[in-house]
């Protein structure tokens, strides 16, 4: 795969969407640990209303608009940390830019290093601070190295590096969120906004890959 | 697994506000289309916008009343309410002399309601915005902006409606809900787990007779855990700690507050408002008032709190001003 | 093993007050030597005097105020005062007008309240009684006095508050409060069984996913275990029932309360309610008044009833004076 | 033992009330499965404070005053059912008798005849109400019948009858108390107070044994 059209982007968006809704015990799990335990519950919702809003924009022929339009019905209709950080991640590096019927590897990692500045616009994180971040910096990183214009090759550098960045919570103190007085007592547990990052990058991964499977099958 | 009587999860703060107005649809009323609840007739003054997630009833949004919040924006349970909830329950109160915003210090409320601020502020509609950091457990004094807001969200929305009902300009009523916010201080202690509505599993879970000490009112953990001590030495571990943190002394003046968590006892409560009375006038301070209840919970959780706010006569002229709502009233 | 914050367990109906009095000392007091709360001003009116076991707080000591009871005597958690603390607390109360009892229909409450009444006759003050058996749960219709009190205390004794505070003579306001207990149904349920200060064990558990309909405000058991239904169909089982025992109809007028038994959250009552007026409204029944809030508890027992209580022109009118207490106001 | 004097009763009925305290984790189970759970604390309450009393009471030459004052100490101090219904028990056939500083057996069933009807008197409860009544007056009627004058005798009848009464409650469904509204739920269960009667009326015989034995050791 070498081209994300707005059609693919949509699909994209909604593969992305289902997994996170399947994730929702797990990533509830995580929340419950550190946190009030409903990180699953807001990102199921989000990425609902993303759906839904999606499906009303068959059609669409601006891939920015998509994840404009994905990020700003998460933002608002979710709620809590995750509704402000998520929907800005999706929508954060799409906003005011010129409509684009398709994107290339380079497009797409200027897309998705523009959500994470925007994220850590809003929110003032940095690595290190055991939120999301720790797994978005790393994947947007990885994608800004990557050689060539593969998108199945350019996610599953994301994958793993939003992988590694995710595991790398484990072994911080929070500075964000309601992990952040928790202290040591932190030490141990994953982030819950970095697994979600993690299984974001992960779902489009395998939807490039199935996509990119489809097309050596033609 | 936690039994609830609900209709179903995703449901629950919507039809909360239904019944609610069921009730008392005389003096509120919704904000169309989105989570909010206001005040039926607009008021020419600042308007008092408070909000957070639900599932801490009656904070935030049984808090809209006579000299208390104009509207309140709710949230799902545990969940800031998104920027566009905010907005509309803003404007819906808003008489064109600006809105003051006050809420509990959280990521999400703050990402969320500063969003809000910006699009209202975009709209022309002034704010300002005071956030409540009242849990001395979640973060030491030099830190005091990554403090939790829990049970002082009762002091400084009883003064803040009070302030912009007495008519201050917004400029004005931020200041006093500032100094109302930076004069209380509380601290918590959980006995056992509330669950979210719809997860079978509470938040948290301790072990046989243990308590967790400093926990947040979502179930957040706290400083410790250590084993469940008697009601006086419970409450003396508390006063200690916010004697320690505030420097309340002889001569001071305060009101007090034993919040409820959601299942602890009136009993229990007063238990402990035996002992801080016995210690506050043992220390010399001066008593202007003590509130018991379950004012901020967190679902059904067992556990409490204890708030001191430090009056000075500007805060205290405000406190004593009559207020009501179905669940508060003074 | 159910965790509590409490000092010794026979010390906490004591404790409670002490706590009580250290808040709200400037309107209430202690009368010496017993448990039991009182007016502070003793008022030129016949006495209203209530009480029953503790542990159903804010019910039955935290409803001694204005328009309310001029003093409470309280028991041990879940006993009957003895006669001896019932007849101090009268007597500190009487103003020459005699004293209205007004306490729920229980053995122990109608042994210890009638052997006090006695020994008031004997010593010249007259006394009436109305016993609240509110709880259709508890007996057939044939069988009414042998109905428990349960939520319906709230209605009974804020009508006989208005009813004493009107200057009513004891004839007088035991018939409007007689009237009052006549008109007033209530049913409840519980999710969760709840335990008294000291003991381990829960009074009564149920199996996962079982609720007990009908159940009483000390976890007698009710009715029939069956599964938790959604909060509507729920709802509608306790109106249904509500409806067949009292025949209210269309253009009848009336007061409702959902009472929440300790745990059961607002969020969860206000869903009732929620589904309570649509029901009341679907039938054409005129509603006075909604109140929903945990008014007698039973610990932390979860669960809710349902309270109706059928008015007219007199009964309405004293419902609406107003009545001041530190958890009950109107 | 064939007189039961001033001095026997003082120790009598505090032997009872330490076998009734004993028993209290026991009659808090018996009325939480069909009551409210907290008879065990009523009757331990009840009879620490009649303790009390008796302990003040020390060189009292009056058996009826010793009853009484017992049955008044829990009367006024325990509250709920049990407190008015033990404490008449105790005090209902004392009342108002002309002092006596010994009782034969007649005297002593008398006492006890008295302290049923009073119970009835101010209960209104029949046998087969399951209530205490059935396990009292069985036994009251075994003193009755007992031919002689020994004490172990006539309160072995009793103790043996108030046990077959109290058993003979979970066959009952219940009209007094907070067990009646359950009906049949009720059946299998023992009333509470019954058990405490037999209690009683157990801790009653073993004093008596004990001092026979003293007696016969002498
Ligand atoms: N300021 C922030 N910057 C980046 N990520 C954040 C920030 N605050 C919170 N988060 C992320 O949000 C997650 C929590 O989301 P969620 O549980 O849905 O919200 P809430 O904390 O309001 O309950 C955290 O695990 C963290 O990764
Ligand atoms: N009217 C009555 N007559 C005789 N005994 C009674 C009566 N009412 C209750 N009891 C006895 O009292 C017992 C309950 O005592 P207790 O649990 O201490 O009081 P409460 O019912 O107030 O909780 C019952 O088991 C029953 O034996
Ligand atoms: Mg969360
Ligand atoms: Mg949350
Ligand atoms: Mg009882
Ligand atoms: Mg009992």
């Amino acid at each position: 795969m070498e081209r994300l059209t707005a059609a693919d982007a949509r699909e994209l968006l909604l593969y992305v969407a289902d997994r996170v809704i399947e994730s929702k015990p797990y990533l509830t799990e995580m929340d419950r640990a550190i946190g009030d335990g409903d990180h699953g519950i807001a990102m199921a919702l989000g990425m609902g209303k993303a759906r839904e809003t999606l499906q009303t924009l068959e059609g669409g022929s601006d891939v920015y608009r998509l994840f404009c339009e994905a990020g700003m019905a998460m933002m608002m209709s979710m709620g809590g940390a995750s509704g402000v950080i998520f929907g800005t991640l999706f929508s954060g590096g799409a906003k005011g830019r010129s409509p684009s019927p398709a994107l290339d590897c380079a497009a797409f990692t200027e897309l998705m290093a523009g959500g994470l500045s925007a994220v850590q616009r809003r929110g003032g994180a940095h690595v290190g601070d055991k939120t999301m971040v720790d797994a978005l910096q790393p994947a947007v990183e990885a994608m800004e190295a990557f050689p060539g214009n593969d998108f199945c090759g350019l996610l599953g550098a994301a994958e793993k590096a939003a992988r590694a960045g995710a595991e790398s919570t484990r072994n911080l103190v929070a500075r964000f969120g309601r992990a952040k007085s928790l202290g040591e007592r932190a030490l141990g547990h994953m982030d819950a906004g970095a697994a979600s990052t993690h299984i974001i990058f992960r779902a489009m991964r395998d939807f490039c890959v199935r996509r990119g499977g489809q097309e050596d099958g033609k | 697994m936690t039994k609830k009587i609900l209709n179903s999860p995703a449901a629950c703060p919507s039809q909360m506000l239904d019944g609610f107005l069921a009730a008392h649809g005389g003096t509120c009323e919704r904000v169309p289309g989105v989570s909010g609840l206001r005040v039926r007739q607009v008021r020419d003054k600042v308007a008092l916008v408070i909000g957070g997630g639900s599932g801490h009833e009656p904070m935030f949004t049984f808090f809209v009343g006579d000299g208390l919040a104009d509207a309140a924006a709710a949230g799902n349970v545990f969940a800031s309410p998104d920027p566009n909830t905010i907005v509309q329950t803003a404007r819906a109160v808003d008489a064109g002399k600006g809105v003051l915003f006050v809420y509990g210090n959280y990521s999400g409320d703050n990402l969320n309601f500063d969003i809000a601020a910006e699009m209202l502020e975009e709209m022309g509609v002034p704010t300002r915005t005071v956030r409540v950091w009242d849990d001395v457990a979640s973060a030491p004094a030099q830190r005091i902006k990554d403090r939790r807001g829990i049970a002082g969200d009762l002091f400084v929305i009883k003064i803040a409606g009070a302030a912009t009902a007495a008519g201050l300009s917004l400029d004005e009523a931020w200041r006093v809900a500032a100094k109302a916010r930076d004069g209380v201080f509380s601290i918590g202690v959980g006995l056992a787990g509330a669950a979210i509505p719809g997860e079978s599993e509470p938040i948290f879970t301790l072990p046989e007779g243990e308590i967790e000490f400093g926990l947040g009112i979502h179930g957040e953990p706290g400083i410790r855990r250590m084993p469940l001590p008697g009601a006086d030495e419970l409450t003396d571990l508390l006063v200690d700690t916010l004697f320690a943190e505030t420097g309340v002394s002889a001569g001071d003046r305060v009101c007090t507050c034993v919040n409820g968590l959601g299942s602890t006892t009136l009993m229990e409560l007063y238990i402990m408002n035996r002992r801080l009375r016995q210690r506050l006038d043992c220390a010399g301070v001066e008593i202007h008032d003590m509130q018991v209840g379950s004012y901020v919970t967190s679902q059904e959780m067992a556990g409490a709190s204890i708030s001191l706010l430090r009056l000075d006569g500007e805060l205290a002229g405000y406190f004593d001003r009559p207020c009501s709502s179905p669940h508060y009233r003074r």
